[in-house]
């Protein structure tokens, strides 16, 4: 439980603003975050942000238009991919979208297959899929069937097995659940959180959802109109929050009760 | 949403074939395109009389057991030359379908890839492009190297290059938008891969679907580049050299322009149907 | 905001001129740099050495190639569209008369094509799934299928030699008003059915759209019935792909005009295209190109343009 | 008697059942909540009772609206009722206004339908709506279109639409889902007022008990297009006798915000929504449910009373499992 997994030092990310004066769209004004090794690390953040932003940096997928990212203390931004090798079999990303994170056309053999094909991962193939499966509790007859025969639930599950496939010692979960049923959402977070302690797996939580981020994370990280206004471990930050924001956040979430005529 | 679900399970558990099958506009499509294919093919070969055989003793005969649909003016059975001009019809619209397909496609995919200068550059080429519609290419080319068969190709082929771009483009931006690219260039896969896996899978149907809806137009545009005499020289027979040369004896014989024009409208009809079966196909797939 | 859309149209024809000079570099350079010089090609197999030479630099083609490119454009910017190698005649005159013809038969297939598409794209999606929406589709699917050619050669045989109720070639000119309108009748719905077919299906599927969007279900929420929300809320927002349409068609009407030209012999730019094609009078031909190109250019421009006033998402953005 | 009365309504698409033999009834000024996951019905059964249906599905049994039937009758008629006495608020705040049309006209517009208020009078009423739901400068945000708001604020002017005609009833399908959860619980709390002011009934659908706890004093329960249990707030939330609400329960109060949960195994229902008319025959939970029987091949009837539960094997009413 030492050293940090990934970092950010001083990021700032802006984009051409869709306009056409030459303004430009900061999405995210000096952060620096540490995701420590063994960690869950929870990003709460609502639409706007800048939390996919955050996500897409964090996985070498965009430049930063100023600071570093850093991978086990070594610097991935501004790298060339190819030396990006070990960086991406280790670090890998659950979306949100169980519709438009699994390729519909593609067998789920494949979907599975291809990060191993791609990283040049060298297993038995089949045998691999089938283990994958089976950590995301699906059976191995899945294999032979196409993304759109799944529900919501279970694509997620897919979208974990793929993500676990080469083995990565990081794990992004971009809102993971927030599109899932409720009935559903429960099993997919015993299933993260059991596969973070087999696994060995460092988690970034990336969500809305307070009450879930406390569920799961052991140090949150309060993102809001693209800075970090507050850092913590979950349960410091859940008992005394600091920032306007984080208390807002808070008081947001509905709780079950009896509302009218009860207070 | 959730609505339509239950209809995209029950539309996958019946196969392709029964889909295509249910499917009136690519049944229909399919049949009227495959007995013009099989009959360009047949007439490679074999026609009743051939289609240049000229018979004096037999011009402008009305319908007969002898010949089925009639001669034209020296003679030459008409339906001989309906079928001969099927195999310029296939040529004419496959190869220039082909041919903008060929440079359409890529530059398509490469513009929305890349939203650099490149692209943007590929987009103004295509604007320029596209102000000159077909005809204007073809007279282009028939004023500086003589109208032939191979100009038309050409001619379509360059105009329909726009379309193309944009059709491909906005097609693949739509897959390079979904998560599942995202989560492949995080395990590593480089672009021309991810093209290869999933733009061109992707994007497949709704490009087979605008060849065939072009196949269709080119046809349209064959047929009166061939009337204006912008393209195939007679004494080879198209259906759109057959209309001209028939025009003349409209007031007479006026059913020498009907076969032409009937051929034209079915092989048109075939391949517009065939594109809009394609795309219905897709889109009860829930059109992803 | 204001000053944002006059910067847009600003930029926008920044943009068709850029189109316009890089359109013309290709038809000019795709004309001159042929094997043999237009002399030879005029003067055809009695050309002897040295009345090509004369020819060559009685029509300036002596001059360096950009030189010549330069002499063409400058003339067209001011108007001056030359003088015709066959004829001799001047080149602008003749396309203003052509003009004359093919621009009043656009508009009138225009005008057909519109009466008989929105109705028609209307009805087949008001009546979808019912017998009369399957028999609008059924004949707007015949009716793109049908060639101007055959339009027009099926229109000739039908109303002008069967019937005699229209001319069925050549053109009186416009001192005779009635006369030029009654030849451009028969030639204008050759074009017009065809596209009134298309956009018939283009309505249809951008009405059938509106009808399926969630504001149109908000609109009858608050008491408009269904034909009522669609009039207010929705045919605005269908208008949007179906301008569109009308452009392309705008442009594909041009461009039919030149066929249907010659099946009924009107002396348009589309015949005078054909003519000088046939007469290799190469310097015509580059005008009407550029006639051509500038027409479809700037229809696709004015298309660009009405987005902006249609939807006020589009304002203020590029 | 009850303002709006649900008789074994259906909605089918061809064969297929969506929503089966949902009953309930809902008095002036109360507020239901209905609950449920995808493919419940929920939404379908709200505008089954506006008569907004799309044209592929069709609507069996009986809605009474104030002593009138809806199911059948002309959509003449019902385009009368809509706005004036029912109105809607819908889900999606980014698809459900014409992106075309100022807010302030969109909104006015109700009023120049069913009181033939004229274009200026409209305007005048408008932007006091759009005060009523806390523009702070009414008068500049009625001229503006809805692209040119945030997501809250277009919901906002949602609520304002649906008040606009004075309604008696308002049916508001997931109004909060789409949001931000700061942006949430300000449209829940307006919504609360404004149903509060109006004295209007409110019908609430949402996939989250919390929700609809929190405003409402009745909760409908439904899945696989059928009601399973209705009961008032407290009841269900104390005392769930459906295994399936007693679950949805016990998943969603262990995730409370305000419960450490960290590091235990949260409850969770086996299995996954099938999707919309694929639910299991007899009681659509039989495949997930740890107490199903052969019993479970028929449907339940539901028993009568002010707590009611259509299950086979009910919980026991006084037994505390699945409360928090």
């Amino acid at each position: 439980m030492s050293g940090s997994e990934l970092q950010l030092v001083g990021v700032s990310k802006t984009y051409p603003s869709p306009g056409w004066g030459r303004d430009e769209v900061a999405a995210l004004t000096d952060v620096s975050l540490d995701v420590v090794r063994g960690q869950s690390l929870g990003i709460v953040g609502e639409s706007g942000s800048g939390k996919s932003t955050l996500a897409r940096l964090l996985l070498a997928l965009e430049q930063p238009s100023a600071g570093r990212v850093l991978f086990r203390d070594e610097q991935i931004s501004g790298r060339a991919e190819r030396d990006l090798r070990l960086f991406r079999r280790s670090v890998q990303i659950v979306f949100q979208d169980p519709m438009s994170s699994l390729d519909p056309r593609m067998k789920i053999h494949d979907i599975l297959a291809e990060p191993l094909r791609a990283l040049g991962v060298e297993v038995d193939e089949a045998e691999r899929v089938r283990s994958l499966l089976e950590s995301v509790e699906l059976p191995p007859s899945a294999a032979k069937r196409c993304a759109f025969q799944f529900s919501g639930g279970q694509r997620q599950r897919i979208a974990i097995a793929r993500a676990l496939g080469p083995s990565p010692s990081v794990l992004i979960a971009d809102e993971a659940v927030s599109a899932l049923d409720v009935s559903v959402r429960a099993q997919i977070l015993n299933l993260l959180s059991s596969l973070v302690t087999d696994f060995d797996l460092t988690l970034v939580f990336i969500s809305h959802d307070m009450a879930v981020i406390r569920h799961l994370c052991d140090a949150v990280a309060v993102l809001y109109r693209g800075s970090i206004v507050e850092t913590g471990l979950t349960s410091d930050v859940f008992r005394s929050p600091r920032e306007a924001y984080t208390q807002e956040l808070l008081a947001a979430i509905p709780r079950i009760r009896a509302g009218r005529g009860r207070d | 949403m959730t609505l339509l679900a239950g209809k995209v399970d029950e539309a996958q558990r019946r196969s392709a074939f029964r889909r295509w099958r249910a499917n009136p506009s690519a049944l229909l499509g399919t049949v009227i395109v495959g007995v013009i294919a099989l009959t360009a093919l047949v007439s490679l070969v074999w026609t009743p009389y051939g289609p240049l055989a000229i018979d004096t003793n037999h011009t402008l005969s009305a319908m007969s057991a002898s010949h089925w649909l009639g001669t034209d003016e020296y003679g030459r059975d008409t339906l001989s030359r309906l079928m001969a001009s099927c195999k310029i019809t296939m040529y004419v619209g496959g190869l220039s379908v082909l041919f903008a397909t060929a440079i359409g496609l890529p530059l398509g995919i490469w513009s929305a890839w890349n939203k650099g200068w490149v692209s943007q550059l590929i987009l103004r080429a295509a604007d320029v492009l596209y102000g000159f519609p077909a005809l204007l290419a073809a007279s282009l080319f028939a004023a500086a190297f003589g109208a032939s068969t191979n100009t038309v190709v050409l001619a379509i082929g360059i105009a329909y290059i726009p379309v193309f771009v944009r059709v491909t483009r906005s097609a693949a931006l739509v897959i390079l938008n979904a998560e599942y690219v995202l989560a492949a260039l995080a395990y590593g896969r480089r672009p021309f891969a991810i093209v290869r896996k999933h733009v061109l899978p992707g994007i497949g149907s709704i490009i087979v679907a605008q060849m065939s809806l072009l196949f269709s137009i080119a046809v349209l545009a064959e047929s009166g580049l061939d009337y204006l005499g912008l393209g195939t020289a007679p004494p080879n027979s198209s259906w759109g050299t057959m209309l001209q040369s028939a025009q003349n004896y409209l007031s007479s014989d006026a059913l020498l322009c009907l076969w032409p024009s009937l051929a034209i409208v079915l092989c048109v009809l075939g391949f517009s149907l065939l594109s809009e079966g394609v795309s219905e196909l897709r889109d009860e797939r829930g059109g992803r | 905001m204001s000053k944002g859309r006059g910067w847009f149209v600003v930029r926008r024809l920044g943009v068709v001129l850029s189109s316009l000079v890089a359109a013309s570099m290709l038809v000019f350079v795709f004309l001159n740099v042929l094997p043999g010089s237009p002399a030879e090609v005029i003067l055809g197999t009695q050309s002897t050495p040295a009345s090509v030479a004369a020819l060559t630099i009685q029509l300036g083609l002596n001059k360096p190639i950009w030189r010549q490119y330069l002499d063409w454009m400058g003339g067209l910017v001011n108007g001056n569209f030359g003088v015709s190698y066959i004829s001799g005649q001047s080149i602008g005159h003749e396309i203003h008369q052509a003009l004359l013809v093919t621009g009043p038969l656009v508009l009138l297939a225009m005008l057909i094509g519109l009466v008989i598409g929105v109705p028609l794209g209307l009805t087949g999606a008001l009546y979808k799934g019912r017998w009369l929406g399957s028999v609008v589709g059924g004949l707007s699917q015949i009716g793109i299928a049908i060639p101007s050619v055959v339009a027009g050669i099926l229109l000739t045989v039908g109303l002008s030699i069967k019937l005699h109720l229209f001319p069925s070639s050549g053109f009186p000119g416009w001192q005779d008003p009635w006369g030029s309108l009654r030849a451009l009748v028969l030639p204008a719905f050759a074009l017009g059915v065809v596209e009134g077919a298309i956009l018939a299906r283009y309505i249809r599927a951008a009405v059938m759209e509106q009808l399926r969007s969630d504001y149109l279900r908000t609109a009858r929420s608050k008491g408009l019935r269904r034909s009522q929300a669609l009039r207010r809320h929705g045919l605005r927002v269908a208008a949007i792909p179906v301008v569109t349409v009308l452009g392309l068609e705008i442009a594909s009407l041009i461009v039919g005009a030149i066929v249907v030209e010659n099946i009924f012999a009107l002396p348009g730019v589309g015949m005078m295209l054909l003519n000088a094609v046939n007469n290799r009078d190469l310097i015509v031909v580059q005008d009407i190109a550029m006639v051509v190109v500038t027409a479809v250019l700037l229809i696709n421009t004015l298309v660009d343009l009405s987005y902006q006033w249609l939807d006020p998402r589009l304002r203020g953005r590029r | 008697m009850a303002l709006l009365k649900l008789q074994s309504l259906s909605v089918a698409h061809g064969d297929l059942d969506l929503v089966s033999d949902v009953s309930f009834d809902v008095h002036a000024g109360e507020r239901v909540g209905i609950i449920g996951e995808s493919g419940s019905g929920k939404s379908l059964t709200a505008l089954a009772i506006a008569g907004l249906l799309g044209e592929e599905l069709r609507s069996r049994g009986s809605v009474h609206f104030d002593g009138e039937e809806l199911i059948g009758a002309s959509e003449r008629h019902l385009s009368r009722l809509r706005g004036d006495r029912i109105a809607m608020i819908f889900q999606e705040p980014m698809t459900a206004l014409t992106p075309t049309k100022r807010v302030g006209v969109q909104i006015g517009e109700t009023l120049r339908i069913h009181r033939g208020v004229g274009r200026r009078a409209s305007q005048i009423a408008a932007v006091e709506l759009l005060g009523r739901v806390e523009f702070s400068d009414p008068q500049r945000y009625a001229r503006m279109y809805p692209h040119e708001l945030s997501g809250g604020q277009r919901q906002r002017v949602m609520i304002a639409l649906a008040i606009a005609g004075d309604p008696d009833l308002i049916l508001a399908d997931e109004p909060t889902t789409a949001l931000d959860v700061t942006v949430q619980r300000k449209i829940l709390e307006l919504l609360d007022r404004l149903v509060r002011e109006e004295n209007c009934a409110l019908v609430l659908i949402a996939h989250d008990l919390a929700v609809v706890s929190t405003i409402c004093d009745r909760v409908v329960t439904m899945y696989g297009g059928r009601v399973v249990e209705t009961g008032s707030v407290a009841d269900i939330i104390d005392h769930p006798r459906h295994p399936y609400t007693a679950a949805l329960l016990a998943t969603s109060s262990a995730i409370a915000v305000d419960v450490e949960s960290r590091g235990t195994v949260l409850p969770s229902i086996p299995g996954s929504v099938p999707s919309a008319g694929h639910f299991p025959g007899g009681c659509p939970f039989r495949d997930r449910c740890s107490s199903a029987t052969s019993a479970c091949l028929e449907f339940p009837l539901m028993e009568s009373g002010s707590h009611r539960v259509a299950c086979w094997h009910p919980l026991d009413e006084n037994s505390e499992r699945g409360s928090r």
